[in-house]
């Protein structure tokens, strides 16, 4: 359909390659940067060949992110990138299609495409650059901003409750949802991996530092002293526990989560509560969702990765068998079921 | 089919009545909208056009989905103009009028000209129901149909005595094939044959043998009352319409868009990937085109119209052929991403379905006023190519232009249809497709190539298009976007001096579309009195008038636009050969206000907002009252 | 502010009262004539003078339900049925603001509009009226439409994954979350005072019949046959169960819900799961929102009702903060800082 | 304190240099974004207002927010235009430019007129940041600055001089302060005071002992620098303009806006509700407004501008006065919205800030290019009024007369400002708020009540208004919508006549409001060879433009729309009495296809699209080249 060259076999890629050349715009020390970084490691490791990637955003200093990579690229209008993003990908499976947006673009303009990319399954890959704040028109608060937090725009503290990126994508019904944050390289780097890889839709949200606007937001997770407590990996079959010596352990009760320092009580690590990211039902991962700092220790890893049949692999069967009963050219379709001769 | 044999035989005996040959009819079928006067006004049109006449007609339902049976709001109708000449519009007064209760009678009778035919089914003019449509005394008693050829019938009992001892039907069934009985009856009074109908119920209801049964003989119990009863003592007929030989069909507006948008995917060998919201009118493209998946038609149904352009525009980048149809609210929520689909120059194709607004309005009605808004309604100088079809089957051509337009000049194109082009059907010469010029794609050049090696987007070719490069395309990667773009390389610039002229060779790149449109055409005399210049649907009623009046001798030209922007390079020179211009339209004067913008001339307006198309004689009588004027001088 | 009259005391009002003398235009059997019905059975009995309603609706053929209340009302535009009322109740917090909206309207083209009148507990009251179609265009799939349906829109079969509406809405972090369905008139009313009750965004999902273009679709659960197997009552503070005899109740097991014939099984009513619409949360409701038929019975009642300040309470106490901070007149505000004078 | 007076004293005591008085002056700070330009424009600005001369300004930053330091795109710069005589713009040519590093002297250097000051921070000039700014060889070195008086000073060792010994100070601090150093210096050239700097940094900084000290000490530092150094031997002087008497203050256009929509809100007596989202370069009205809380202000940050329009019509719909601000990509969400409005004929008030477009195009930068929007950009017929003020001091204005208006006549009022309006700040008399007369609304009538005894809603008052009826209102309960409505009653209505007389009715509605529109009133003579017609913001450029020629001989009047829909009656009388019209403006002739469409005239039309306002010498160029035409005839 379109004039592609044979793709295979694809040369060994690295980072540099896919640098575009453009001058980085982003403010020094914006947590962007390492999230560029990072999706750069991880693309040439993926085996695709680098002019099958696509990365589509909306608007935000976060969406400036395809200027910088030397793959395709679409820097879209605000909050509209998943449905671009929907559209490329049902029109060509072929590509790897990426979806770069901010709490601002991607919840508060643009939640409903993104709920309906979700929703669909549509295999594109989401990373929702979460910096609590709205980057480039210089500091309004976001839907996950804190409240009560003083902005541009709420000088006497935002009134708006926070929405939980991860309930609210498992709320659409998300097949792949993971959570990393900009200063754990090693974590983000097998978090992107794993959302590439992921058959369907994948929704990766990124706890992003903006230096300027919301300085600090993430220091509880980011601080060398304060991460220990604040943050525990999820890892698939594995006991849930934190705390500098691992000391710590998530226990259910009933439906609700207990920090009990297992060690000390003279538990074991079976009893602890086990993450399960194929669980069918997304019931573990919405109660793992609602673990939020300071009350709890936030998860961050692979909360859910289930497998459904994605929109455009049914999009394209329902194609194929439609051209399967065809039994007449279109120029018959054309001429109707009544038609007539005039001589 | 024994039965359809006896019929053509009785139809041979010559029988009583006299037989009378008119040029032209136009006739009205209107019910409840449970009724299924669509249904009867399609099967007399199909008889109609296998007559060989020339056909035009035009459907109208309620609003409502189901409105409360026999209430005002719920009527819904059919009307048919049938012709031995060429026609253009579905007729202005009506010859007949059927009605099949008295709400139908009461929103449909001020169109029934005087002495015209009016049959009525008296069995439903109860009480109950002519209190229902309003009335308080029957109109068949009051006196205020005298000036009409009456013919009360009691349709409900006749067709009930047809039916009901046929076996496995329902006492609901019986109902249901009230219309068939008064399609039989007009079918006698206008002399189509029946055949094509009952092959058709015979096809539809292949699995449920007793409703075709029930059909067909109601149908023909129809016809044999209109033979055999006393009181219609004339029959008449419409000859042959002397027609372009060739393969004709019947087709809508939607149809024909659907099927000329299949037919560009073709020849551009391309996918089209249709996204879309529904929405009234609109969404029967949608409808119709999700049925040529076979042919290479991808449908996304999105969750609102953003979505839905946002959809294409991937869709685009990508390579496939990116179209949406909406109306009127759907186009305003369009208005952003149309921009950026300007700005990043991508080939898509928007239909806009026209309805009367402003706001949510009145959905199901046709209208011209989204003009305006196509070539306005986004921010900043963002330009597109703007086409208008002038009837269904035009909608093919122009279907095809578009994509032909969008790919070659890599933007954007908008084909502004309405409800009435939409619904109307039109009998269509169908083209030879193996005739049709391959659509091709403006491929990347060596000299889009950067000096740093890198390819540069927007080198343009001699149109002024950029190459279209679709991702997987090795070595090529490159990012547009939203920003203004530096000329050649589509890199991010602030540049005032490059802004400049990047808005203007958007400009140009359009203006430059002129020399891919036909010279505008009058008909009539190249110079005179008056030119009526209308665009896109309102061309049938504008022409007829014209053409009337030309043969009463007026010195009346007409044209219609079906190109918008850019205008035809030769308009301005046909305008200034006439001493007035009237611009008839169904909005407030927005192609009025685009001439006298573009052309700094006095010109005459005619406008209609009343969610209906134009008669042709409100356009005689504005042609008739300027030429007055203009021989007052 | 306004011309408002003394509202009080208010008269003893009746369903009559709320009849507009519009004609209703819907079509003969469809479901939305229940709910129209329940609806004016219910406000006359909150105590509010009739002026102080306000219902707000976008477009569909639900969203014509203004017209046939003789209270204020606005049919608004496709979708945006809840940025009108909240920008009506944040300027008029003494009004009772009720929002009608459609599958289509609400979830597709309004999803992201609801969710954020959700997410900051606008004090309205929100009623999904759910088809799981398109009935005003004529038949197309909506968000809430079973994959597989054949429609106008999807000869083959739609491959849209459905979104299940209290999952989302609780991933919108709603304080009230209920559903009821058009055949269960005492239910409904229950449910509709409860929601006019609670302070905060009330969110109520109601199974309604399209007899035109989706029949049947809930006819599970209101088939006098099936209903008891496919449906149960959430009561607060009471067991889970159901059945014709109540015989059948709701497990909880780790995280996934059980059904079990508990009294042949032997088990005690203690033993079920028992229903907490206050928990603070949401992982229950979240929980019981999961249960669908025909896997599970499916809840209906009220899933959640949690107390947290409203969004226009808060932004009054900012409002009113500011107004007792104020010191001088605007004129000197106009005046600015720095300012001079020409003589 | 006593360093003030200290100060104070100097300046009194001749200093050995020569004083040269001015009529005007143009200078520019400019630097790299954290240099603080911007800061040190407004401070120099509120000098030289204290002393009484004229100003205008016009900041210009960079779209990123940190762009990286020292490159061209970081460049951040604030212009300065004070005078001893009316002045309408922020200037053409500079006089002075101060160029903190190499990147700001390459962006701005093409702005200096020749033989113009040039003073340069040398100590910025090294090697790396050169080859940021893109210079291979120093343009200090290379003799491209040979047609400026350059001033190189070592601005960073001085600043650091004056300031490391200063206790509490980091040495990151230090290198903040360097921009006081700047406008010290700056300010002896051109004899500005300090000391309301520096009481602006005592306030300011009122709990850092350290950086008060700091900055005013460099302050000084750069003051004294300038007024011992030998190599500036001038200081020039600016003598008072003469103003009218009263209170001054100097005010953005944001700002104004502001202040006037509260103001607004206190004369009606209803509560302001703004909801908007935020988008570049409106957002600084949301900032604005959010502090005016206490004076009846509510603001709504919504989740997108559809949301944003859709809160307002449901507060108007409650008796407040519902606001809106946005630019480009926000209007056009708001399209569907806003004809929601147009037919519900609800008050509310859009501003739309102009941007340069199309799509996102360049956020930061002015254009006009959305007046066809506003007027077109919705579905259907669905007129509205449309403002556009001239300067800072005219958005006060304007905003009181747009809610006048839509309250008074029931409809939405769009007022178009832009980029530059926005951030330029003017000296502006400020109005007494209790001179201005109340804002009335159209409260219930009688006659609004039917037959029936229900209340309609639209029922018209002389003005065509129908009445302003809120929630709460007992006895008065209605419905309305956007489906179209019955006349009167309001009830929905498809009725095809009635649909027409709405359409005609709303457009009258929107008519009439002319006759609240002053007369269009022409400065220079009343007929002639050439009449400059503005809008907006060009205001100041095209008058004075037009005052300069005139005050060369030539035959030019000029005239500014504030009102572009509808237009003032007197118009078309203007146009006809000058033999040429010029319609300057920063789009592709938009108001030029308003003007030919309605008056069908020919005009001329000088566009900019450069997102950068008209120079006064741009205007003044094709003015006389057009009468260098007509001369020819
Ligand atoms: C239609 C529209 N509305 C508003 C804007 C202005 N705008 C640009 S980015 C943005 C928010 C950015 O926030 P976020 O998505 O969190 O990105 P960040 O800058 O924080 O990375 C807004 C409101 C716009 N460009 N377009
Ligand atoms: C902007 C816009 N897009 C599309 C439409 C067409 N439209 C009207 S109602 C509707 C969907 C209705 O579905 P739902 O909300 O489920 O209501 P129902 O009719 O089923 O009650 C659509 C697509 C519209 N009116 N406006
Ligand atoms: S404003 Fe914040 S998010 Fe934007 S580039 Fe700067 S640091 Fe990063
Ligand atoms: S189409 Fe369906 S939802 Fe609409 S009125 Fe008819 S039955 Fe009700
Ligand atoms: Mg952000
Ligand atoms: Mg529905």
């Amino acid at each position: 359909m379109t004039e592609r060259e044979n793709p295979l076999p694809s040369p060994v890629l690295s980072p540099k390659d896919f640098d575009s050349g453009f001058d980085v715009r982003w403010c020094p020390g914006c947590g962007d940067y390492a999230i560029l970084a990072n999706l750069k490691r991880v693309l040439p490791t993926l085996g695709i060949p680098k002019e099958d990637f696509v990365v589509i955003s909306g608007i935000g200093c976060s969406s400036r992110f395809p200027y910088y990579m030397d793959t395709y690229g679409m820097h879209t209008i605000h909050g509209r990138a998943p449905t671009i993003a929907t559209g490329l990908k049902c029109s060509r499976p072929d590509l790897s299609v990426w979806v770069v947006t901010g709490d601002g673009d991607g919840l508060s303009i643009g939640g409903n495409h993104l709920m309906h990319a979700i929703r669909r399954n549509v295999d594109i890959k989401i990373l929702l650059f979460n910096n609590q704040i709205y980057g480039l028109t210089k500091g309004q608060y976001s839907p996950t901003t804190k409240q009560s937090k003083r902005t541009k725009s709420s000088p006497t503290g935002s009134i708006d409750y926070p929405v939980n990126p991860i309930s609210w994508a498992l709320g659409a019904e998300a097949t792949f949802i993971a959570r990393t944050i900009f200063q754990y390289p090693d974590h983000m780097q097998e978090v992107l991996r794993r959302a590439a890889e992921h058959k369907g839709v994948s929704f990766v949200e990124i706890y992003q530092n903006c230096v300027i606007f919301n300085d600090g937001a993430f220091r509880y997770a980011t601080d060398k002293e304060m991460r220990y407590d604040n943050v525990f990996e999820l890892e698939h079959g594995k006991p849930m526990k934190f705390g500098r010596d691992q000391e710590k352990g998530i226990f259910l009760h009933g439906l609700t989560p207990k920090v009990i320092n297992f060690k000390q009580a003279g538990f074991d690590e079976s009893d602890l509560l086990h993450h399960d990211e194929n669980a069918q039902e997304s019931t573990l991962a919405f109660f793992l969702s609602r673990m939020r700092y300071p009350e709890f220790p936030e998860p961050i890893g692979i909360f859910r990765a289930i497998q459904k049949p994605t929109y455009n692999d049914l999009l394209d069967a329902q194609m194929e068998e439609a051209k399967n009963t065809v039994t007449k050219p279109l120029q018959e379709i054309v001429n109707g079921d009544e038609n007539w001769t005039v001589t | 089919m024994e039965e359809v044999q006896k019929l053509e035989k009785r139809k041979k005996t010559p029988n009583k009545k006299s037989i009378e040959e008119l040029e032209r009819v136009v006739i009205r079928l209107a019910g409840d909208s449970g009724d299924g006067m669509q249904l009867a006004g399609l099967k007399f049109t199909s008889a109609s056009v296998m007559l060989g006449n020339d056909v035009s007609t035009f459907p109208d339902y309620p609003a409502e989905i189901r409105a409360p049976q026999g209430t005002l709001a719920g009527v819904s109708g059919f009307q048919i103009h049938f012709s031995s000449t060429e026609i253009y519009t579905p007729g202005d007064k009506l010859d007949t009028l059927v009605a099949m209760n008295p709400a139908a009678l009461r929103v449909n009778i001020e169109d029934l000209k005087s002495t015209g035919i009016l049959i009525i089914n008296q069995d439903s003019f109860t009480p109950r129901a002519l209190s229902k449509a309003g009335y308080s005394i029957s109109p068949l008693d009051d006196g205020t149909l005298s000036n009409f050829r009456v013919f009360p019938v009691n349709i409900t009992k006749l067709n009930k005595e047809a039916v009901s001892s046929i076996e496995g039907i329902s006492s609901k069934q019986i109902n249901l094939t009230r219309n068939f009985f008064a399609l039989g009856l007009i079918s006698w009074l206008y002399a189509r044959p029946l055949d094509s109908t009952i092959k058709w119920i015979e096809k539809k209801f292949s699995n449920r043998p007793a409703i075709v049964k029930a059909n067909a003989k109601t149908l023909k119990a129809g016809y044999y009352f209109g033979e055999t009863n006393e009181f219609l003592s004339v029959q008449y007929t419409v000859p042959k319409a002397e027609m372009k030989p060739g393969l004709y069909r019947y087709i809508s507006g939607s149809q024909a868009l659907a099927l000329g948008l299949a037919t560009a995917s073709q020849l551009a060998n391309r996918e089209l990937f249709f996204g879309a919201y529904p929405i009234t009118p609109a969404s029967d493209l949608l409808h119709e085109l999700v049925r040529l998946r076979g042919y290479g038609v991808k449908t996304f149904q999105a969750e609102d119209e953003i979505a839905a352009i946002g959809s294409i525009i991937g869709a685009s980048f990508g390579g496939s052929i990116g179209v949406t149809g909406t109306s009127g609210p759907g186009l305003a929520l369009m208005s952003e991403a149309l921009g950026l689909a300007v700005i990043t120059e991508l080939p898509l194709i928007l239909v806009n379905v026209q309805r009367a607004g402003p706001s949510t309005g009145m959905p199901t009605k046709p209208e011209q006023s989204d003009l305006l808004q196509v070539l306005f309604g986004r921010n900043g100088e963002s330009p597109l190519p703007v086409f208008a079809p002038q009837t269904p089957g035009d909608c093919f051509k122009l279907a095809i232009k578009a994509v032909r337009i969008a790919i070659k000049y890599m933007t954007p194109v908008v084909l502004l249809s309405d409800a009435y082009l939409a619904n109307n059907i039109d009998p269509w010469k169908i083209p030879n497709l193996s005739k049709l010029s391959p659509i091709e794609i403006n491929n990347p050049r060596k000299s889009s190539m950067g000096s740093d090696g890198r390819f540069t987007p927007y080198t343009r070719d001699e149109n002024l298009a950029r190459p279209y490069v679709v991702p997987g395309t090795k070595g090529l990667e490159h990012r547009i976007g939203g920003l203004e773009k530096e000329i050649i390389t589509g890199n991010v610039s602030y540049d005032p001096v490059n802004h400049e002229k990047m808005v203007n060779l958007r400009e140009q790149k359009v203006s430059g579309i002129g020399k891919e449109i036909p010279s505008q055409v009058v008909e009539g005399p190249s110079k005179g009195d008056i030119l009526v210049l209308s665009w896109g649907s309102t061309y049938g009623a504008a022409h007829t008038a014209s053409e009337n009046l030309r043969k009463e001798g007026f010195s009346v030209a007409d044209t219609n636009l079906r190109f918008l922007n850019p205008l035809p390079a030769n308009l301005g020179k046909i305008l200034s050969s006439y001493k007035q211009i009237l611009i008839p339209e169904l909005n407030n004067g927005q192609l009025h206000f685009i001439i006298q913008a573009r052309f700094s001339i006095i010109a005459e307006s005619l406008t209609k907002v009343q969610g209906k198309p134009f008669h042709v004689e409100e356009i005689e009588t504005v042609i008739k009252n300027i030429i007055g004027g203009i021989e007052h001088d």
